[in-house]
């Protein structure tokens, strides 16, 4: 259902002369229904452009080629809802009202998503910090409070660009936990995920289907699915990464 | 003393130095009264005309804030459509300049053809002459808005309109409130220049037929009386300024 | 004596800056007459004119900007009264040409006609008091004038978009415009003919101020010997005097400079030789006249307002 | 099509159907000329006029723009100075209230006294109405600057003068080009009005003297320059965005 | 030569009323000459705020009590250089310019920086990105970016905010590498790090010492020293990290 093919990605450059920055080559990726993949690779190998390319948000400028697929919801809107790398919350809204911007984009009600965030700000470990100011909050904080924001849209196909960078080994366990038991609990087949992730212990823990990247321009270049109990073997995984 | 204190208070003794110094000036100058009074004597001019002063400065004080109302929120709106149909700010573009470029003097026969000699020509002059910074300093707000924000919430399925909505209308506010701070500072000044043109009373009627009559301490008290009612305004729109974004540290004034 | 000052002149003329009172017409006439003719350099003089817009030519005068302004009587009065010694050395034209103009149709041929009509005022006391003396003199109720304020010193628009009945205007200029070029059923009702009931006064006039006189009283008396050389070369010769306004002002409209020049040459004076002479009467009781209707404060020292001694002639 | 030729001909389609609306709104309607002549009457008339109208708006032009860039400085320097010195601000505030509250007819004749007829006192009035929409958008772009950007520079061991010219100003860029937006428009306004108040030559000379001349089409041949002339002015402007910020992506003109 | 001397920091609401969230409580945490110290804790305990602290950054409205020391270089400005969390690039200059800030902000000559600058870009894997704008830069890239500009300003005392979270392992073992070799490699006596992070296998490659800090408000639970070749007992660590 998400998917694409043979994607091509080149920025040129911003207003003058110069080479373009290719950072996808004829990338074929595709999430089934109910997956839930993480994406490894080494930084600017084009991760984020390809979350981007998913969310519908590559910059004008962008040479794209290939295919791009994306489930809609029932009124034909992207099914998706992304979560940038950088937060992105807005600096003139209060930490709950700014986690509220994911239920209003999408269209959820008011008098649903608002006690949600309330219990989930409470759980992702900001309670008391409903009405801080968002540069009154922590780094790790802010990512936190980005991905509640992304979980009160209520879409199906969650686009997650380092969900857990700014996060301490122990909250981040605690978020991954926590992703786990409401990712794709309810596996209604409608449901995916695509992480982005530096950590290869959380794509380890998470994903059903680890990807590996190439340096720039991305191209895949180990692919692994998860096998019963001991699910991946991590020092080939390392090891790919290496390559 | 917190820095709102102290802010008041070097202002405050700057104005009372300038006024001061130009007593002195006038003093030691042998500049004719005729050219420029002395504040004291100007002073002592606006205590005798007082009563005379009440209605003329309810009259401008009402074009002027009424045609700053109706001057912001046109200028807003228009950058908020031309943001969100570009082709309507290619369309506006000409006219908005035009708009601008016109002589009062020869704009405000033709207004008064369309809306008679009453407030309503006086208070739409005021918005022609208002509505112009705020549509560029928001329009610019607008559209040096972090792509970042943009993109996030089009990343979660907002449409335009939330992105509208919820990203470049509040971002827009401190670059409409500055344009909102040039606009105020104008407000006062465009009323008393629409009643020079066609006025029964206002401070331009008062400044008007103190210049027929020669009386140059006179048309010093319209000054400083518009002065005060612009003073007026500004600070009341600093206070909105304050009030509209609780998120930014109290600032210096200007 | 001319061919000693011109030779005079050949490395040293006096400066003499001339602040106009509104854009260049033909109240001026004679003064460009006089500076195309280079009859102030034979004077000695180079003359500079400014165009002062709403400046105000006496405040210039006063504070030493400019050494001659045109002005009105109703000006140099007040400016005097507010400590500016300044001093009309000649006036323009002789009499008052002021009229209150309306469309024929209206039917304003007398003052108590104003009754019930709409009045387009420029908002000065002056006015008010001329018109309310003009219509109780006549035997009609002031009150009954409505006064609406002017919107554009355009009197067309005015007049035949009915925003007022009857507006002040000068016959030379906006009665000539309005009826002989435009074609438009106008009438006037000339000030001239009721100075039984108003005060005659001098409007346009020429003022230099006190200080110039006692510094440079040569300079002053060239200037205005040699500017009523111009006024009587104009009153000789309107069309040379027309041809000289328009080639220093080209926007304006020939038809209209044309014939108010005409019309002009007869009034600026009595004869030729006599422009410029000012009557202590019409002074005194213009004076007396905005004294008494508090339209004038202070005492202006009426006495010192005025002089033809720099006139071409006298002593 | 580019979005600027597209833009540049939306804007010029605008402007053709304007003057279209005009000519078919005079013609159909019974206004007579005096209150509005066609627009074929006034490019005859511009036409008819062409030989005289060259010095007037040659000096108009300079008056203009030397008029916007004296000011232009003058505004975004005191928005330098009063980010760096608050107290400077706090004095500054009275006086430059008082600089756009004084009505320009009484404030003429100070100017004359002290900078004569000639070309300085003009450009002094034009950088007296520009420098403060560049004053107040420059230090709102100034105060409103990224705490982030300002803390890396001070924990890099910078200076506050560091902040100030390695963030404040250009951060103060976008800011201040959106006043002199709004400045370059008021600009060649400014100095036609400054030509009211004295002068010999000029778009304000020609149009005051076709007011006084009955010259109603030569009026609108006034304006019409007045409008070429400030949107040559803005379009100088827009490009000169374009240039000094490089990082930004090509956006809308208005 | 770097310390704090019970060090509280407690911010009160932005405007209006409620309770001060206090980050700090009287924490007490000196770095010696030669020293790095490498600080873990919780999300939100207060890292970000000491290493600001030190780099002289409290906004204004924060309530501190205790001592902070800092040394100073000769010319009585402080001898730090501080990364922030976030990269703070300035969007108004290219990758090369931005660079430069650190150089210009510490009173490196030209000359000297902007040779190294060149030098390191390409040794940070930013080579031929000299002219990109910042919003042309993906996330690791910017961090980076952001790291080389601290370095450019040769100040000896380096206090970094993590600086490696936006990293893939691969490269994120590299920078670490560098930064092993650079950083203190010239134990003169008068360099210094202080580095948060929430890699323990990364605090532990490079400190002499790693401090754990509690939950908000932040205090020192744990502290231990480099021993030998197996510098640190890592399970223990990640408990104490637990506690
Ligand atoms: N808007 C843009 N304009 C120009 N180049 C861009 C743009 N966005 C990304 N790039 C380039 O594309 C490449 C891939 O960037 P991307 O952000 O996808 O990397 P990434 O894999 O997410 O890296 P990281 O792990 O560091 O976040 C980089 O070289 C970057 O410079
Ligand atoms: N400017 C501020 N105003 C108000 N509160 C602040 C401010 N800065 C930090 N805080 C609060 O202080 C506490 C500590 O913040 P700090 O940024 O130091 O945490 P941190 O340990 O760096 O966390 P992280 O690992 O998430 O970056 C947080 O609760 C935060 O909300
Ligand atoms: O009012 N006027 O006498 O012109
Ligand atoms: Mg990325
Ligand atoms: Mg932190």
């Amino acid at each position: 259902m998400l998917a694409v093919r043979d994607l091509t990605v080149a920025f040129p450059p911003a207003r003058g002369k110069g080479d373009a920055t290719v950072a996808l080559d004829r990338l074929t990726l595709e999430v089934s229904r109910g997956e839930f993949v993480a994406v490894l690779g080494p930084s600017g190998c084009g991760k984020s452009t390809l979350l981007r390319a998913w969310g519908g948000l590559l910059v004008e400028r962008a040479r794209v080629s290939g295919e791009i697929a994306v489930p809609r919801a029932s009124d034909g809107t992207r099914a998706t809802a992304w979560m940038p790398q950088r937060d992105g919350l807005l600096p003139w809204r209060r930490a709950l009202s700014n986690a509220m911007v994911g239920a209003i984009a999408a269209g959820v009600p008011r008098e649903r998503a608002l006690p949600r965030a309330r219990a989930l700000l409470v759980e992702f470990g900001l309670g008391g910090f409903e009405d801080a100011w968002p540069h009154e909050l922590s780094g790790g904080m802010r990512q936190r409070l980005a991905l509640l924001r992304t979980c009160l849209t209520e879409r199906p196909v969650l686009l997650l660009d380092e969900p857990f960078g700014a996060l301490d080994p122990v909250t981040r366990r605690r978020m991954n936990a926590w992703l786990a038991s409401v990712g794709l609990v309810s596996q209604d087949g409608e449901r995916a995920v695509a992480l982005v992730t530096h950590d290869v212990d959380e794509a380890i823990t998470l994903a059903d289907r680890i990807v590996v990247m190439s340096g720039r321009p991305g191209r895949i270049v180990h692919e692994v699915q998860a096998h019963g109990e001991s699910r991946y073997d991590r020092e080939a995984l390392l090891a790919s990464l290496d390559a | 003393m917190t820095p709102r204190t102290r802010a008041a208070l070097v202002g405050g003794v700057t104005v009372a130095v300038l006024i001061a110094a130009w007593e002195a000036a006038v003093r030691m100058g042998d500049l004719p009264p005729f050219v420029l009074p002395a504040p004291s004597h100007v002073a002592a001019t606006a205590v005798g005309s007082a009563p005379l002063l009440g209605p003329h400065v309810l009259t401008t004080a009402t074009e002027a804030v009424l045609g700053l109302a109706l001057g912001a929120t046109v200028g807003w709106l228009l950058a908020v459509l031309t943001a969100t149909i570009p082709t309507t700010g290619q369309v506006a573009q000409p006219v908005v300049l035009l708009s601008q470029t016109i002589p009062t003097v020869v704009l405000a026969p033709l207004m008064i053809l369309w809306a008679g000699f009453g407030l309503t020509s006086k208070v739409v002059l005021v918005a022609l002459t208002v509505f112009f910074p705020v549509l560029i300093a928001s329009s610019a707000a607008i559209r040096d808005v972090d792509a970042e924000h943009a993109d996030m919430v089009a990343g979660l399925g907002g449409t335009r309109r939330h992105q509208l909505w919820i990203v470049r209308l509040p971002a827009s506010v401190p670059g409409a409130l500055a344009g909102l701070r040039i606009a105020a500072t104008y407000a006062v000044g465009a009323a008393v220049v629409s009643e020079y043109l066609a006025g029964a009373s206002g401070i331009g009627v008062f400044i008007q037929r103190s210049r027929k009559a020669y009386a140059v301490d006179q048309i010093f008290v319209g000054i400083a009386l518009i002065a005060i009612l612009t003073a007026v305004l500004v600070l009341a729109i600093v206070a909105l300024r304050r009030a509209l974004t609780p998120w930014q540290p109290a600032h210096a004034r200007l | 004596t001319e061919t000693d000052a011109s030779a005079d002149a050949g490395d040293a003329l006096t400066p003499v800056t001339v602040v106009l009172d509104w854009t260049p017409n033909t109240n001026h006439n004679g003064l460009y007459l006089a500076l195309e003719n280079g009859w102030y350099e034979e004077a000695g003089l180079e003359v500079t004119v400014i165009e002062p817009g709403e400046t105000s030519g006496l405040q210039l005068v006063a504070t030493g900007q400019a050494d001659v302004a045109y002005s009105v009587a109703e000006g140099l009065l007040p400016a005097r009264a507010a400590g500016a010694d300044v001093v009309s050395v000649a006036t323009v034209i002789e009499h008052n040409t002021s009229s209150l103009l309306s469309l024929t149709e209206d039917g304003i041929e007398r003052p108590r006609d104003l009754e019930g009509k709409r009045y387009g005022s420029y908002g000065s006391q002056l006015e008010t008091a001329i018109i309310s003396a003009l219509v109780a003199c006549d035997g009609g109720d002031p009150e009954l004038v409505e006064h609406t304020p002017l919107v554009s010193d355009d009197f067309r628009i005015g007049l035949s978009e009915d925003q007022f009945d009857a507006a002040w205007v000068f016959d030379a200029w906006d009665t000539i415009r309005l009826g002989d070029v435009d074609g438009l059923d106008v009438s006037t009702l000339a000030f001239r003919d009721w100075f039984d009931c108003i005060p005659d006064w001098y409007t346009p006039l020429l003022a230099t101020s006190a200080e110039a006189i006692a510094e440079s009283p040569e300079t002053v008396r060239a200037f205005v010997e040699t500017t009523a050389r111009g006024y009587a070369a104009a009153m000789e010769e309107p069309q040379a005097a027309a041809d000289a306004l328009l080639a220093a002002a080209p926007e304006l409209d020939e038809e209209l400079v044309r014939a108010s020049s005409d019309w002009l040459a007869t009034r600026y004076a009595d004869s030729p030789e006599t422009w410029g002479e000012q009557d202590p009467q019409v002074w005194d009781e213009f004076a007396g006249w905005l004294a008494a209707g508090a339209i004038l404060e202070g005492d202006p020292d009426v006495e010192g307002a005025w002089t033809d001694e720099f006139l071409p002639g006298r002593p």
